[in-house]
C-alpha cells in the first residue's frame, strides 16, 4: 500500500484552514483584545500555511514577514499604547451582533453556493508547482510597474500620514 | 545531490548520509511511502535540535570564559576541568527550580510565550543549509522565510511582558517591539544584497555563487552590507550593546522579570539558538557558507557561525549599554539609509556585470 | 440544483475558494459585530488576508500557469500593511482625544 | 570501614518532624511519630542519595546571586565579584535583577526598619529552593548601628539566614568564603527533606 502524496497535501490543507479559521472566530469570540491579537496572528500564520500548498512559497514567506513582523507588531503595539477598558463589552449591542453574523453567514452562503454551482474552466487538477520569485519580480517591473510605482506613492503617502495624525501636538 | 567542492568521500561530507540511508531502507521495508521520509525528517529535526541545545551550552560556557578573560578574571573553572561543566549545573538548577506563575499574570499566555519564542529560533536552523545537499529543506525563498521565522521572536516576547502583568515586563516588551521592528528593515535590506549578486533567494545558490569569492569581500559592498547586517542582526537578537529590552539598571529584566525555572531556561536558549543563527546567516550570505578548504563543510559552517559568535561576545564584553534614542537614531537614520544606498549600489554594479557579459 | 462539495482530496481549487470565502465572512462578522476600533481592524486584516487566499488559489490553479493573482497578493498585502499603519494612527489619535478606542463613542458627526 | 566525612554532615541535619496528620485526620500509622530513622548505610544505596548528590551539585555550582547591595557591604560585594577575587569562579557571578531567577541573596548592608519590608519582599519573590547569606555586622546584629531607632537588629528576624558573614564591611574574601560555606550546606539538603523545613 502506497499513501498517495496527494493525502498528505491535503492534510496540510485541512489543517492549516482549520488553524486559519478557529483563529479567526476565537479572534471574534475572544473577550481580551491582546488575546484577539494572538488570534490574529494564528489566522495569518495558517494562511502563510495555505499558500506554500497552492504552490506561493514567495508569498508565503512574505505573508510572514510582513503580517506577522510589521502588522502584527504595530497592532500590537498601538494596543498598549491604548489603555483598554477590560470591564467594558467589547461586542456590540446583541442585536447589532446577530445581525452581523447572519449577514456574514449569508455572505458566505451565497458566495459557496455560486463558487462550488460553477463551472471552472481551464483549471489544473494541482497547484502549479514552478519557482515564483523570480516570476513575480519580472512582473512586477514589466507589466504591473504602473501599480507598483502607484502602491509605492501609497506607502508615502500613508508612512507620512500616519506621522501626522499621530504625532503629538 | 551533488557534492561540488568536498574533496572527501561521501560519508565525511554527510556523516549522516550512510545512517539515513541504512533506517530508510529499513524503514522502506516496512511502511509505505512518504512515511519513511516523514519519519527521516522528524529524525533529523530531533537531532538537529539536540545539536542546537548541546552548542547553547558550550556557548554559554564560552561567553562566560571569554568575557571573563576580556575583564582580566579567570571566569568558572570549579566544575569539569576549566569550568566546561559550568552550564550542566546551570540547566540542572534552572530545571529543579520552583516555577512561578504570577497571580495576576495571564496563565495561557503567559505559558506558551516563551515556546513562542523557541520553536521559531529553532526552526530557523532547518533551513541553514551545513553543506551541499545537508539541509532539512532547501526552498528556493530560503533567505525571507529564514528572516520571517525569526521575526515570530518579536511576537512571543511582546506577549510574555504583557503577559506577566508587570510595568517593568511591559516596558521589556514595547522596547522589543519597537527596537525589532527598526532594526529588521535595516537586517533584510542588507541581505537582499547577497540575494541580488548570486541572483537567487535560495541559501544553497547563495553559498554556490561564493565560490571563488566571499560575499564579504566584493568590494565596494560587501563589507558595508555585511557591517549593517552584524550590527543589525545583534540589535535583532537583544545582545549588548542593544540589550535594552533587559536593561537591569533601567527596567529590572525587562521582559523576563517574572520567569523564573525552566521557562527562563527557554528564553536564555532563544536567545543563544538565535546570536548562533544570526553567525551561521551571516557565514552563509557574506562568508561562503559551508565552502572551504581541507576540513568537511559542516565544520566550516560551525566554525564560522562561532566565530561571529565570539565577535558578538568580544562585542558584548566592550561595549557599554546604548540609550533609547540613540539606538532609534541609528537604526533609522544611519542604518537604514546605508543599507539601501547599498542595496542599490549593488543592482547597479550586477546590472554593470551582466551588462558587460552579454 | 444544489451545489456539490468537492470531495476531500485531492485539494481543488473549489477548497481554496471556500476557505477565502469562509475567512471573509468570518471577517467581515467581526467588522460588524464588535465595537473595538483595534479588533474591527484586525477583523479587516482576516478579510483581506481571505481575499488573498482567493488570489492564490486563483493563480496556483490556472492554466497555462500565470501568476497575477500572487502579484495581486503582493499588492493587497502592500495596502494591508498601509492601511494598518494609518488606521493605527486614526486610532492613537481618537484615543489621544477621548479617552476610547470604542467605535460607538466616536460619533460626533452624528445628525 | 571507614567512616565517609559526609555521613557526620547528614546526621548533623536538623530533624524535620513526619507530616503524620492533615486537618485533624491521622494519615500515618500509630507509632510512626518523627524523622524515620534511615540507617547511614542504606542512605548511601538508595537510590534518592545519588539524584540528592547530581542536584545539590547543579545547585551549589549554579548560586546566582541577586544583586541587592543597601550599604557599603555592596562595594566589597561587587568587589567580590570584579577581576581581583572573581566570584565567577564559583559560577555564581551571574547578578540577576530579577528575584524570580535568582537562588542566593546577598544581603549586603545595614537593613533600615523601612527597608525590611522590602527585604522580606524580594525573599518572598525568589522561587525555591533559596539561600540566603547575611553579610556585615549591621545584617547580622544591627552592627554600629544596634540599638538605634531605625536599624534592624539583624534580619534572620524575618527572613531564614543560611550564613552570617561577620566583618565591617567584610573583605570580598570573607563573602567567598561564605559562599563556600553555603556550598557546603547545599550538598548536605536532600529532595525530600530540605534545610529550610521545606
Amino acid at each position: 500500500m502506497v499513501i498517495p502524496m496527494e493525502l498528505l497535501v491535503a492534510g496540510g490543507f485541512y489543517t492549516f484552514a482549520a488553524a486559519a479559521i478557529a483563529g479567526a472566530i476565537s479572534l471574534i469570540i475572544a473577550r481580551n483584545v491582546f488575546h484577539s491579537a494572538l488570534f490574529l496572528t494564528l489566522t495569518l500564520a495558517s494562511a502563510g500555511g495555505v499558500f506554500v500548498i497552492l504552490g506561493a512559497d514567495f508569498l508565503a514567506a512574505v505573508q510572514l514577514l510582513i503580517y506577522v513582523g510589521a502588522v502584527m507588531i504595530l497592532i500590537l503595539f498601538g494596543l498598549m499604547l491604548t489603555p483598554q477598558d477590560v470591564e467594558l463589552p467589547n461586542l456590540s449591542t446583541p442585536g447589532q451582533a446577530i445581525s452581523g453574523a447572519i449577514v456574514a453567514a449569508a455572505i458566505f452562503v451565497v458566495s459557496a453556493a455560486t463558487l462550488l454551482s460553477a463551472q471552472w474552466s481551464g483549471t489544473a487538477a494541482e497547484p502549479s508547482d514552478v519557482a515564483t520569485t523570480e516570476q513575480i519580480g519580472v512582473s512586477l517591473f514589466t507589466t504591473f510597474v504602473l501599480p507598483f510605482e502607484i502602491a509605492s506613492v501609497l506607502f508615502l503617502v500613508a508612512m507620512i500620514g500616519a506621522i501626522v495624525i499621530a504625532r503629538e501636538r | 545531490m551533488s557534492f561540488l567542492s568536498c574533496p572527501f568521500p561521501a560519508l565525511v561530507c554527510n556523516p549522516f548520509g550512510l545512517a539515513r540511508d541504512g533506517i530508510y531502507g529499513l524503514l522502506a521495508a516496512i511502511v509505505p511511502e512518504p512515511l519513511p521520509t516523514v519519519a527521516l525528517t522528524v529524525l533529523g529535526i530531533a537531532m538537529l535540535i539536540a545539536i542546537i541545545a548541546l552548542t547553547v551550552m558550550s556557548q554559554v560556557w564560552v561567553e562566560r570564559r571569554a568575557v571573563a578573560f576580556l575583564q582580566e578574571r579567570l571566569g568558572p573553572n570549579r566544575v569539569g576541568p576549566a569550568g566546561v561543566l559550568q552550564s550542566v549545573a546551570d540547566v540542572l538548577k534552572l530545571l529543579l527550580k520552583e516555577d512561578l506563575i504570577p497571580f495576576k499574570a495571564d496563565r495561557a499566555t503567559f505559558v506558551v510565550a516563551p515556546l513562542v519564542v523557541l520553536v521559531p529560533s529553532l526552526s530557523v536552523w532547518s533551513l541553514i543549509p551545513w553543506g551541499p545537499g545537508l539541509a532539512i529543506a532547501d526552498v528556493n525563498v530560503g533567505i525571507l522565510l529564514v528572516l520571517a521565522i525569526g521575526s515570530f521572536t518579536t511576537l512571543g516576547i511582546l506577549a510574555a511582558g504583557w503577559a506577566s502583568a508587570n510595568k517593568y515586563s511591559l516596558l521589556g516588551g514595547m522596547r522589543v517591539a519597537a527596537q525589532l521592528i527598526s532594526y529588521e528593515v535595516p537586517l533584510v535590506v542588507s541581505a537582499l544584497v547577497p540575494v541580488l549578486w548570486a541572483g537567487t533567494a535560495s541559501l544553497q545558490g547563495i553559498i554556490e555563487s561564493q565560490a571563488t569569492v566571499w560575499n564579504v569581500f566584493v568590494l565596494p559592498v560587501g563589507p558595508i552590507a555585511f557591517l549593517v547586517f552584524l550590527i543589525a542582526g545583534i540589535a535583532e537578537v537583544n545582545r549588548s550593546p542593544f540589550d535594552l529590552p533587559e536593561a537591569e539598571s533601567e527596567i529590572v529584566a525587562g521582559f523576563h522579570t517574572e520567569y523564573s525555572g525552566m521557562r527562563f531556561a527557554l528564553f536564555f536558549l532563544a536567545e543563544y539558538s538565535n546570536s548562533l543563527a544570526i553567525g551561521a546567516l551571516a557565514a552563509v550570505l557574506f562568508l561562503g557558507g559551508w565552502q572551504g578548504p581541507i576540513l568537511p563543510p559542516y565544520v566550516w559552517l560551525f566554525f564560522k557561525a562561532y566565530a561571529v559568535f565570539l565577535i558578538l561576545v568580544w562585542i558584548r564584553g566592550t561595549l557599554p549599554r546604548l540609550r533609547y534614542d540613540q539606538l532609534m537614531h541609528f537604526g533609522w537614520k544611519v542604518a537604514l539609509p546605508i543599507s539601501l544606498v547599498t542595496l542599490g549600489a549593488t543592482a547597479v554594479l550586477v546590472s554593470a556585470v551582466q551588462g558587460t557579459a552579454a | 440544483m444544489p451545489p456539490s462539495l468537492p470531495p476531500l482530496y485531492p485539494i481543488t481549487l473549489q477548497h481554496g475558494l471556500l476557505l477565502g470565502a469562509a475567512l471573509f465572512s468570518v471577517g467581515l462578522a467581526g467588522v460588524l459585530a464588535k465595537r473595538n476600533a483595534i479588533v474591527i481592524l484586525m477583523a479587516v486584516e482576516v478579510m483581506l488576508n481571505g481575499v488573498n487566499v482567493t488570489f492564490v488559489a486563483f493563480a496556483g490553479y490556472l492554466q497555462p500557469p500565470v501568476l497575477t493573482g500572487q502579484v495581486f497578493a503582493v499588492f493587497v498585502i502592500a495596502v494591508a500593511a498601509a492601511e494598518a499603519a494609518v488606521g493605527l494612527a486614526i486610532i492613537i489619535a481618537i484615543y489621544r482625544l477621548r479617552q476610547t478606542v470604542q467605535v460607538d463613542k466616536a460619533d460626533e458627526l452624528r445628525g | 570501614m571507614t567512616e565517609d566525612p559526609s555521613a557526620e554532615r547528614a546526621r548533623n541535619v536538623r530533624p524535620i518532624p513526619m507530616l503524620t496528620q492533615i486537618g485533624g485526620r491521622r494519615i500515618a500509622p500509630e507509632g510512626a511519630e518523627g524523622t524515620p530513622e534511615i540507617p547511614f548505610e542504606l542512605r548511601q544505596n538508595v537510590m534518592i542519595a545519588s539524584v540528592d548528590r547530581l542536584v545539590n551539585w547543579g545547585r551549589k555550582s549554579s548560586l546566582w546571586p541577586m544583586a541587592f547591595g543597601l550599604a557599603c557591604c555592596a562595594i566589597e560585594m561587587m568587589a567580590a565579584g570584579a577581576a581581583r577575587f572573581d566570584l565567577s569562579r564559583f559560577g555564581a557571578e551571574v547578578f540577576r535583577p530579577s528575584p524570580r531567577q535568582a537562588d542566593l541573596m546577598i544581603v549586603a548592608g545595614t537593613v533600615t526598619i523601612k527597608m525590611a519590608p522590602a527585604v522580606r519582599r524580594i525573599y518572598d519573590q525568589m522561587a525555591s529552593p533559596k539561600w540566603v547569606i547575611a553579610m556585615g555586622s549591621c545584617t547580622i546584629a544591627g552592627g554600629p548601628f544596634q540599638g538605634s531607632y531605625s536599624t534592624v537588629p539583624g534580619i534572620d528576624n524575618f527572613v531564614p539566614v543560611d550564613v552570617h558573614v561577620p566583618g565591617c564591611p567584610p573583605r570580598p574574601d570573607a563573602l567567598i568564603w561564605g559562599i563556600m560555606k553555603l556550598q557546603e550546606k547545599i550538598e548536605t539538603e536532600s529532595l525530600y527533606r530540605t534545610n529550610d523545613g521545606r
